[in-house]
Parts: structure tokens; sequence; C-alpha cells
């Protein structure tokens, strides 16, 4: 395996980041600290890091509605995530968007998204222009298995694969759009198969397995930027959590879920990593207390900052 | 001065700012070897080549959403979507992307994206090819609107629409492409958000958008005759709209005739006679009018078609009855 | 098992009267359009898109359907509609704009509707695959064994609707057969550069549903792959996609310069034209005499003459029918 | 005997339960809406009690499932879709916009589309942009819709049914604030007596949900309540307010609106849509065309300001009209 120690490390420590990153803000949600809707992210952190672990800082991503393990893999900045969050003034959107909106365009962050398959057009578009400029920057297009149902999922990869440009797009098969499981959703096992309908590859991987992840993107990234065109790659994974913070969680059989939890990508990479000498426990309990402080000083950020002004409500529709 | 149609004053408003502007692209349905199913297109191709100019399939969600992620990257893309009626496969992507996505980022975003659409009946085109549909996108934070009247005011205000830096959804007529006018060859602007006096009179204002706009200006030549003189005022953009000259114009006239091709009820017509209402309430000496088509889909036949659209008839009807004559 | 003679000539009338059909509403169509064209010119206004050139597909597949069986058309679909057993008179009288049209002239050539053929057809391209899926499904929960046909063109294969229609359909094992005639054009774009697959029949795999390639020139082979897909849908098994290689003689609309399809292109497709080459088959195996098919040939024009003067003689609509049918 | 009190989302699922018992044809569609009963509660209980067959969970595929009840309603079935959020019909637009709408017209009426689309509505909790709109005064705007928009647990039964029974494609718009959820701000009305029998409430008839002299406000869903609740802070400094709840934009009751501005020379309207090009201009210019003389002061509107809905607390507060600035609208319009 020729991943360097470095980069194994720094996937380690991002995968670390959003799970903390995430169980703070069901802590706070419970707690009635941050309001709206929040979908979480704590299972399937190897797909957001084992991709962007390919990408550079201006390469693109477009995200979801359970997007915080992309901005955090992608370089985003959890301060301004929490206190978006919050609602805050200092936010990343200064408290218009919300969990579900949250952009960084200088990291190339093109937005998580409330619409699901929302993203995936847009994603066509970041490649096109990557490709019109000349550039060798690509896309990464991260998804739900439900958006793979979606008319813009079909548009999407038809339009990228004619003009092959530069996108990768990554299906996370959580199994579940909402409560409707994917064998009630979509009558193919692998959506992996349908790139077959725009004459793209198409592969699929253990969403869990972080290393796997990494190499299926190294591929596919490889061969964006050399301008071969579009993948698609799949990632059977698993939301340890509800749809979003809420949810009953009353249609999926609990065998099935102690099942998956077995399979927890971040303590499957923490004993590999162990294994490959990597890391040693006391790593281990250095780098979650770095990260546990970082997450503090987020909550405390986000706490301290102001309210906007209502004022401000009329701001930034439009350029003037 | 050089007279252009429409849809030539349209093809040179593009064609001169793609040649100013290399991040300018085009891309639609048709819009490359055909040039345009109504030739605003035309020849571009020829000019600027398969990358600026794109054929894309039958795939409305992508073309807009392309537009997006391309202007969020950093070009200018002018897409077209050959049909108003056709907006409604790609909705979400104008509307609950292109024209929030700058305020949900707080501000972040710049998309300097321009859609080109055409609405309007006259053709026998029916239901789903004749849609007059404007007031939907005026009731849209994030997104301009743009309607022009006349080939010199199609073309400034395309290149206007080009150089701004929101999301802008240029409306053209289908039955003004042919229409010929004054246009002069070099670039010119014409600012979003100022309305254009296209006639002056004291005794009413008739506020007209698109092709409504010529029959207006045909009601009042034959009003003029019975001595009742009519203000015709073209908003031009719709969003923004130039509240202040429609207001002052009523202000002089104390009489307002609103006339527009879409249907009447929730159309631009409610919103300009409710904002007259509010500002400019003192200044009435009447009820407002609006002449707009009636609450149907519409219809094929010609004699059906001809009963649905405004016509100059019931432009002067209504001129007569708000001046109680 | 071998097509009954009864058959084999039902399937050549019907190609003659879709082609005879439209090459007529094509001639009086002009009659108002030169030397100045105007769309809006009677006796026929508005846009028209005739079907000529692919007559085998729609009477292929058609042929195996019953009346209560639904048909979802597309803007192109006179074909499809004579095909289902649809009345001449009333079809030209819509596209007159006439009173005694299928739709009182409120619908024209793209919207046509029969409520007692079970047929749909409309302007948005494929707009008409999720109501097919909708008719499946009521077919379905109704317990009636008939089956919904959506007629598409390549163009359509690329939208959305095309995409969640047959995931739909195949998660609900719904009695559908969605045909793609594929005539090599969405309007001008040729499909190379539209579709990233060369036959929109693999991507039935995408749904886990049957997917054929047939050619759509020859109305024996349509009619085979069709009638094994509606079979299949009949018996409960679920939806096919069968797509049919095929060719449109003239413009997208009429008044499309067609600049876009290359010298000789529609010289060799000519020479594949389904009618003359189906009347030889015919002659040549002895089913039909060259007097008879002269007969049916005759027979079939006066069916259209008939058409076209109900359609002149009928009366305009009144106004403010305008006003009629938005709320029952 | 004790009038029974139930939640609204409780009187639309039971609704649509007892038209279902009546009704075979009646069938229910939509993202979640078997198992889970629907995000907003609207079909708790219905898969229980029909199964899977009449109580369909869809794939995430709007346009799909939106076109399939359009086409199950040519075939005779009578399908209630349920779009989870009203922000997401701009995945499914053109299957309302050139279809539902308009088969009936376009076939010189030999067919019907007897569909209820119905769609959560409203903010108030944080959801932000694509989760908080109203814009029922988009499909206002178009030709062969009935907009329907319940405000109690009582209308909400009755209009269901009645939208149910109605052989035109409807759009039936609940407030997610108005549903009684538990995991939302509960406000009183939205637990209500509710007769346990089938009844309908006629279309096109506006409630007048209190009778006042001084000022008439129109208002639909939340701002009903908003403005009754401004009602009662008027009181006391004796201010009489009409409040007119139209529960339907299509058919729109004109009349009511018009006698009651007859009656209190003073007109606010209060919408939680966006305020320009919406259901506000067009119910401000039917007065302006037919009441203007009896107008004692300029008519007044008070609506989200043309932006998105922000997702803070404090910026979401103040795009959506509250009791108070309601009040102070009010007495504005007194001068």
């Amino acid at each position: 395996m020729a991943i360097e120690k470095e980069k194994l490390l720094w996937m380690y420590e991002k995968m670390r980041t959003i799970r903390a990153f995430e169980e703070k803000v069901a802590e706070l949600f419970a707690a009635g600290k941050i309001p709206g809707f929040v979908h979480l992210y704590i299972g399937e952190e190897a797909v957001a890091v084992g991709v962007c672990a390919n990408l550079r800082d201006d390469d693109y991503i477009t995200s979801t509605h359970r997007g915080h393990g992309h901005l955090i893999a992608k370089g985003g900045d959890i301060k301004l995530m929490m206190a978006e969050l919050f609602g805050k003034k200092t936010g990343y959107c200064k408290g218009k968007g919300g969990s579900m909106h949250i952009a960084d365009l200088d990291l190339g962050i093109l937005g998580a998204n409330g619409i699901v398959g929302g993203g995936l057009p847009i994603a066509i578009g970041a490649a096109l222009a990557a490709k019109y400029l000349g550039t060798d920057r690509v896309v990464a297009c991260f998804f739900g298995d439900g958006a793979a149902n979606q008319g813009t999922f079909h548009e999407a990869l038809n339009m990228a694969s004619i003009w092959s440009l530069p996108v990768i797009f990554v299906c996370e098969n959580n199994h579940y759009a909402i409560s409707l499981h994917q064998h009630k959703h979509m009558h193919v096992t692998d959506i992996a198969e349908r790139a077959k309908a725009y004459d793209i590859p198409g592969v699929v991987v253990d969403g869990n397995d972080v290393i796997a992840v990494y190499e299926a993107a190294e591929a596919a990234v490889k061969r964006a930027r050399a301008g071969e065109g579009p993948t698609l790659i799949e990632c059977k994974t698993y939301r340890h959590r509800g749809h979003f913070e809420g949810d009953p969680m009353v249609y999926r059989p609990k065998e099935e879920a102690e099942e998956w939890m077995k399979k927890d990508p971040i303590a499957r990479f923490e004993a590999k990593l162990l294994e490959m000498g990597i890391l040693t426990p006391s790593d281990i309990t250095r780098i979650q207390e770095e990260i546990k402080a970082k997450v503090e000083e987020a909550v405390r950020f986000a706490e301290e900052s102001p309210y906007p002004e209502p004022a401000e409500v009329l701001q930034d529709v439009y350029t003037e | 001065m050089r007279k252009l149609t429409f849809a030539q004053a349209l093809n040179e408003a593009l064609r001169q700012e793609m040649r100013r502007d290399p991040t300018i692209y085009v891309a639609g349905e048709d819009v490359g070897k055909y040039g345009g199913i109504f030739g605003v297109t035309a020849g571009l191709l020829e000019e600027f080549g398969e990358e600026r100019v794109r054929d894309t399939p039958i795939t409305e969600s992508a073309i807009i959403g392309s537009a997006v992620g391309a202007a969020a990257a950093g070009l200018r893309p002018v897409v077209e979507i050959m049909f108003i009626d056709f907006i409604g496969v790609a909705l979400d992507q104008l509307f609950n992307q292109a024209a929030k996505m700058k305020y949900m980022f707080g501000g972040k975003a710049k998309l300097p994206i321009v859609v080109r659409t055409t609405c309007g009946a006259g053709m026998c085109a029916a239901a789903q090819h004749s849609q007059s549909l404007e007031a939907w996108f005026m009731h849209i934070p994030g997104l301009k609107v743009v309607a022009p009247s006349t080939p010199y005011d199609a073309k400034g205000l395309l290149i206007s629409s080009i150089r701004d830096d929101n999301p802008v959804f240029f409306i053209e007529h289908k039955m003004l492409y042919g229409l010929e006018g004054d246009v002069p060859e070099e670039p010119y602007t014409i600012p979003l958000g100022v309305a254009d006096v296209k006639r002056e009179g004291k005794d009413v204002t008739v506020v007209a958008t698109m092709a409504m706009v010529h029959k207006a200006l045909e009601a009042a030549d034959e009003l003029a005759k019975e001595g009742i003189e009519v203000e015709v005022v073209d908003p031009r953009t719709l969003s923004p709209l130039d509240k202040e000259t429609i207001i002052n114009s009523v202000k002089k006239t104390h009489h307002l005739v609103i006339v527009h091709e879409a249907v009447k009820q929730a159309g631009p017509g409610a919103e300009i006679a409710a904002m007259v209402a509010e500002e400019a309430f003192d200044y009435l000496d009447a009820p407002i009018k609006r002449v707009a088509a009636p609450f149907t889909p519409v219809p094929f036949s010609p004699v059906l078609e001809s009963a649905y659209i405004p016509s100059k008839e019931n432009i002067t009807s209504a001129v007569k009855e708000v001046l109680g004559k | 098992m071998p097509v009954e003679k009864e058959k084999l000539i039902e399937l050549y009338r019907t190609m003659l009267k879709i082609r005879l059909f439209e090459e007529r509403v094509a001639e009086i169509y002009w009659e108002g359009k030169s030397p100045v064209f105007n769309i809006a010119a009677d006796p026929i206004p508005g846009e028209m898109h005739l079907y000529i050139g692919e007559e085998a597909v729609a009477t292929g597949v058609c042929a195996h359907l019953r009346p209560d069986d639904m048909v979802a058309g597309t803007h192109r679909s006179h074909g499809h509609y004579i095909a289902k057993g649809g009345d001449l008179k009333k079809l030209m009288a819509e596209l007159f704009g006439k009173k005694t049209g299928l739709c009182q002239g409120k619908g024209g050539h793209m919207h046509l509707f029969d409520a007692n053929l079970h047929f749909g057809c409309g302007g948005i391209i494929g707009a008409g695959i999720p109501h097919a899926v909708g008719a499946a499904l009521a077919f379905k929960m109704q317990g009636r064994d008939n089956v919904a046909v959506s007629f598409i063109g390549d163009g359509a294969a690329n939208i959305g609707a095309f995409h969640e229609s047959l995931n739909l359909a195949a998660i609900w094992k719904l009695p559908l057969v969605v045909v793609v005639e594929d005539n090599l054009y969405a309007i001008s774009v040729p499909k190379s550069k539209s579709t990233a697959v060369k036959s929109n029949a693999e991507r039935a795999a995408a749904y886990g549903i049957p997917g054929v390639l047939v050619d759509g020139m020859d109305v024996m082979a349509v009619y085979e792959a069709a009638g094994e897909a509606i079979a299949r849908a009949r018996r409960g098994e679920g939806p096919s996609l069968i797509e049919c290689l095929c060719y449109r003689y003239r413009g997208h609309f009429e008044g499309d310069p067609q600049l876009y399809k290359p010298e000789g292109e529609e010289e060799e497709w000519r020479k594949k034209d389904p009618i003359p080459n189906f009347r030889a088959k015919l002659i040549k195996e002895g089913i039909l005499t060259e007097e008879e098919a002269n007969k049916i040939q005759e027979e079939v024009a006066a069916l259209v003459a008939e058409a076209e003067k109900f359609a002149r003689e009928s009366p305009w609509p009144e106004p403010e029918e305008a006003l009629k049918h938005v709320f029952l | 005997m004790a009038e029974r009190i139930i939640s609204m989302y409780e009187a639309i699922a039971e609704a649509i339960a007892q038209e279902m018992e009546r009704d075979p044809r009646v069938f229910v569609m939509g993202e979640d809406v078997g198992f889970y009963g629907g995000i907003f509660g609207a079909t708790t209980g219905l898969w229980k009690k029909f199964g899977d067959e009449r109580v369909r969970d869809t794939p995430i595929s709007e346009m799909g499932f939106v076109g399939a009840a359009v086409g199950a309603a040519l075939e005779g079935m009578r399908p209630i879709v349920e779009v989870m959020f009203v922000d997401f019909t701009g995945a499914c637009f053109d299957q309302i916009l050139n279809h539902m709408s308009k088969i009936q017209y376009m076939s010189g009426g030999q067919l019907k589309v007897p569909v209820v689309l119905m769609t959560a509505i409203g903010g108030g909790y944080n959801d932000a942009a694509q989760h908080s709109q109203c814009l029922y005064g988009l499909f206002a705007h178009l030709p062969g819709l009935k907009i329907v928009i319940p405000s109690t647990p009582y209308d909400a039964k009755g209009l269901m049914i009645q939208a149910i029974r109605d052989d035109n494609p409807v759009m039936y718009f609940f407030h997610k604030g108005l549903m009684g959820l538990p995991w939302m701000t509960i406000i009183e009305a939205t637990w209500a007596p509710v007769p346990e029998e089938p009844y309908t409430i006629p279309f096109g008839v506006a409630d007048i949900k209190r009778e006042g002299k001084d000022v008439t406000i129109v208002a639909v869903a939340m701002m009903v309540h908003r403005a009754l609740e401004a009602a009662k802070q008027l009181e006391k400094e004796g201010i009489s307010v009409e409040v007119i709840d139209l529960r339907t934009l299509v058919p729109l009751d004109k009349e009511a609106i018009i006698n009651s501005v007859k009656k209190t020379h003073r007109l606010l309207v209060v919408d939680e849509d966006y305020l320009s090009y919406g259901m506000s201009g067009e119910i401000v210019a039917i007065v302006a065309e037919n009441a203007l003389e009896y107008l004692d002061a300029p008519p007044k509107r008070l609506a989200v300001p043309d932006v998105p809905i922000p997702y803070s607390n404090t910026l979401e507060d103040f795009v959506i009209p509250s009791a108070d600035r309601i009040a102070q609208a009010v007495k504005e319009l007194l001068g």
C-alpha cells in the first residue's frame, strides 16, 4: 500500500474530527442550542475523507443535506461551521444558510444542498468551467442512494459523459432514502451498474474502508485530470443515526444496524494503523484530546458570537 | 438609423459581448448548428466554435444547473430554454439553486447567469408553447426579470443582463422577433430597473409589457382621435420594477390601466395595481383596471386564441371605463 | 407462430393510412404558408411535426393493443393515434382548429386526447412517460390486464422523467412498455452528441428490466418485439424498453431547413422505407395482389379526402368556448 | 357529548382514511408516506390500515410519481400525492404546470384529472431557504388548479374531504407549524375540536374567524392565527379587527373580502409568502378595482420582504410577519 504516513494520519484526524464534530452537534441539538434540522454524517466518514484526500484546494466539491463531513474533509473551518449552525453572524453564511447550505467558495466547496439531487447539475457546470478555462481541476460530486433516482442524476451523468467532463460522482449508498430501503426504491443492487447507461466506468467500494475509497477515488481523479471524463463510484455505507436528528428510525431493523456498527470505519482504520505501527494507543488519546479541544473551541466561538442584525435580512439577495 | 429585427438585435448583442469577454458562452437546445429555433443564436457557432456555443441534449435541469456551477466557477453562461413552458422541468435549478445561492451562502457566491427564453401566444402553439409566466419569476427573490418590447431595448437590455452579476431571466415574446426598429451598431447598455415612457399623455396611464406595449400604442393612437391622451409606460425590467416612473405617471394622470398577456389572477398587473393602491392611493380618481388574459390555459384554435389574447379593443374600452366615458 | 394474413394486411393498411394522412396534412399546411411563412396562417395553423418515415413503429406496436390499453404519445403523434384506431375526421378537424375536432379546437396537433381510446399526447419532451407509469399503476391496482405504452423520441431518453419513470415502473413491476423512436436527431442535435450510449436499450439494465433494439423500418420486427414486451406486461411480469431505429424524412417541424442532415443520408434511409418494402413483401409472398394493394391505396386515400372535407366544412368554435373546461 | 380534540395532522389523516374507506379508487403516494406516516404526519396510520398497495412509498422521484398520479387519475383512480415540501415542487413543476392543470382543458373537457397534491408550507423553525417557502401564489396564478390552505384542524378535515371528492386537480397546502406536531412549537389552535364523522367544507367560501368593524385583515394558514393574536392585543386598545381566513385561493371568495371592506373601510393583507407578485397583490388589486371608493385609507400589505427565508432566528423572525408587526400595521392604517 503506497499511501505515505502523513496522508494516513491526515485521513485519521479528519475522520476523527468529523465524528467529534457531529457527536457534539447531536448533543447541542438535543440541548436545544442548534435550531432547525440537522442531518448527521456519523458512520460515513470514510467516504468524504477517502475522496477528499485526493483533491487539491482548488478542486471543487458539491455536497448534500448531510454535508458536514464533506466540508470538514475539504478543509472547512469548524468554527465557522458551528457558528452557522447556531445561526450566528460569524457563521459561514452569516446565519442565512444553516446546516443545509454551508459553502466556502475559496475552498472550492460549492455548497451543501437542501434539495436531493440538486447538486449534480451544478457539479457539471463547475467541471465545464474547469475544462473551459484550461485548468486540470476536478469536481467531486457527493450524493446519496436516494438521489440516484432523481432526474438530475440521469441528466448530469449523461451530460458529463458526452462532454467528457472532469467529475467524480460519489454515491454514498447508506441504503436508505429517509425511511425507504434501497430494495424498495430501486430494482438494481449496485448503483454503479448505472454507469453503463452513460458509457462511463462504475465501481463499487466498501464505503466503510477509507483505504478502499481512497484508492477508487485516486484512479477516478487521475482519469478526470487527464481529461478522460467522469467516473461513478458507489460507496456502500451506513448512517449510524437517523435521517435527521429526531428521526425515530422505526423503519430499520436492530440487527441490521448492529451489523453495520461492527463495521465502523473509524474503528477499522484505527486498528489498521495500530497494526501498521503508524499509530500508538497514546497517539490516539493525544489526537482525540486535540480534536476535542478544537471542537470545544468551535462551540465557544459559536456561543460567544453575536446574532446577525435583523436588518441584515435584506442584504445579499443581489450583487450590487 | 440602421434597422434590425428584434431577433437580429439580440443576436448582435450576444455576438458583441462574446467578442468582448471570452468567459461568456452560450448553451441550449439547438443553439449551435441550428442557430436557435427562432434564429437568435444564428452564426454564433461559426464565429465562436463548439466550446463557446454548445448544443445540449434535451436536458433543461442540466442546462440551468450547469450554468449555476459554471458561473460559481468563473464563467458567464448565457443559456437558452426554448420555451418558457419548458421551465417546469428545470424550475428547481432556477428557483432553489440559482436564485437563492448567493443569499444562502451569506453573500459569497456571484452568479452572472442569463437564462434566455421565449413566451407568448399568437402562433397557435397551444397550451404548452404559448404561456406568459413572467409573474412567477418576479415572485422569486434573487432573480432579475427582463422583458423587452423593441429591438432597441432588446439589444441594450441583453448586454446589461450579460454584464450583470446576478441571475437574469430574460424573456423574449416570440411574436416580437420579426419586429423591425432602429438599433445602433455599437454596443450599448440600458440599465435594468428603468422603465421607458413609450408615449406621453395626460389623461390615463397604461402600463403595458412586451407585445402588449404595441397594442397599447395602437389603442393610444385611436383614443387620441377622440381627444383622450394616453401615457404608455413600458417597465422593460419587471424585477426590479421601476415603481417611481409608474407612480409619477399616475400622479400626473390620476387613472391607471395595466395590460399584460399573462392571466389576470395573481399576475404582474396585480402587483402593480397593489403597489399603486398602496403608494399613490390619494392620486387615483377612479378604480384601477387590469386588461389581461382570462383564467384559462392558452387554447389552440385561431378563433379561441384571438379571443384569449388581450386586444386593442379591450384596452380602449378599459381606458374609457376608467375615464367614465 | 406465423402472423395470419388479415393481420399482415391490417399492418399495411395502417402504415399507409398514416403516410397518406400526413402527406395530405403537409400539403394543406403549406397551402396557407407560401410564399410567406406565417406559422399562424390557416388552414392548419401552429407547429407541425410529421411522422412520415416512422410509420412501422406505431403500427407494429399498436397492432397488439386494445382500445382500453393506454398510449401516451409525443409531439409527433398523428401516427400513434391513427395506429391506436383513431378517427381521421376528428383528428383532421382538430388540426384545423374546428369545433368538431378531437378537443374542440383547444388542443391542436401536439395535444391530442381521446378518452375512448385511452390516448393522450403532449408538447413536453418526456412528460408522457410518467403518465403511462400512472396508467399502468391504475391497471395493476384495478386488476385489469391492460398495458400502458409510452412512445418517446431518442431525445427524451436523456431527460429526468425517463429515468424516474423507468425506475418507478421497475420497482412496482408495472405493465408498461416504453418505445424509444430513435430517429437519430433531437431536433437538430445528432444522437452521438446528446446520448452517452449507443443504444438506449442498454439503459434498461440500469433499472433491472429487459431492453431490446430493433429495426424500426421493419414493421414485422417491431411487431414481434412489441408482442413479447406487451404479453410480458399483461402477464404481470413488469416493464420493458424497446428502441426502434428509424428516420424522419421531414424536418423536426414543417419549416425546418434540416441543414444538420448530411448529404445522401435520407436517400440511404429511403431505401429502407417501411411501406413500399412491406407492400413488395406481401405481394411476393402472395398475400396481396397488385390489384388488391392498389385498391387498399384507393380506399385509404378516400378516407383521408373525407376527413379533409369534414374538417374544411366544420364550423369554428364560438370564441366564448375559450373560457370553458378549465374546471369541471 | 364532549367534543373530541385532535391535531391538524390527525384531522388530515382521518379525512384521507375515511375517504379511502368510502372509495376504493382513492390511494396515497409519496416519499415516506407509508410506514413513516409522512414526515409531517399527514398520512399517520394509513399504511397500517390499508397496506402497501394503497399507501405507496415512492423513491425520491417527484417528477415520476406526480406524473404517475396524473396518469392514474386519467385511468379512473383518485390519487393523493404528497410532495414533502412545497420547495420540492421545483423537481416536478412541469407535471403540475403543463399536465395536471391543463389536460382537462386541452382535451376539450373529455378527460378529468382528480388528483390531490398535498404539500407542506411555511417557516418559523429555522429550515432556511429551501424548506420554508409558501409559494401558493405561484400555483394560484395557474388556471386549472384549485388551491386549498387550511388553518385549523376542523377546516383541514372538511377541506381535505372536499378536495378528494372534487373532480379537478387540487393542491392542498398544510402549514408545518399548524400540524400540531410534538416536535414543533405547539400553538393552541393546532389542537381543536373535530367531528368524527366525515363532513365537507365547500371551496370558495372564506371564513370570518373574527368579526370586527374597524379594519379587515385577510390571511391564510399561520397568518390567520397571528392576525387573531394581533386582534386580541388591539381589542384592549379599543380597535375592532375583522379577520378573514380565505381557506381557498382558487376559487377565491371575493365577495367576502369586498363586503368586509365595505364595512370596515380599511384593508390589511397579511401573507407568509413573498410580497411581490403573490396572493397579497391579487387581493389588493381586486379591492382597488371593485371597492376603491369604500376605502378610507390606502390598503396595506404585510408579507415576507422579497428575500429567501433566512436560517437564523433573529433573521427569520424579522421576515415572517408577527402579531406585533400586524398590530403595528393596523395602527398605521388607522393613522
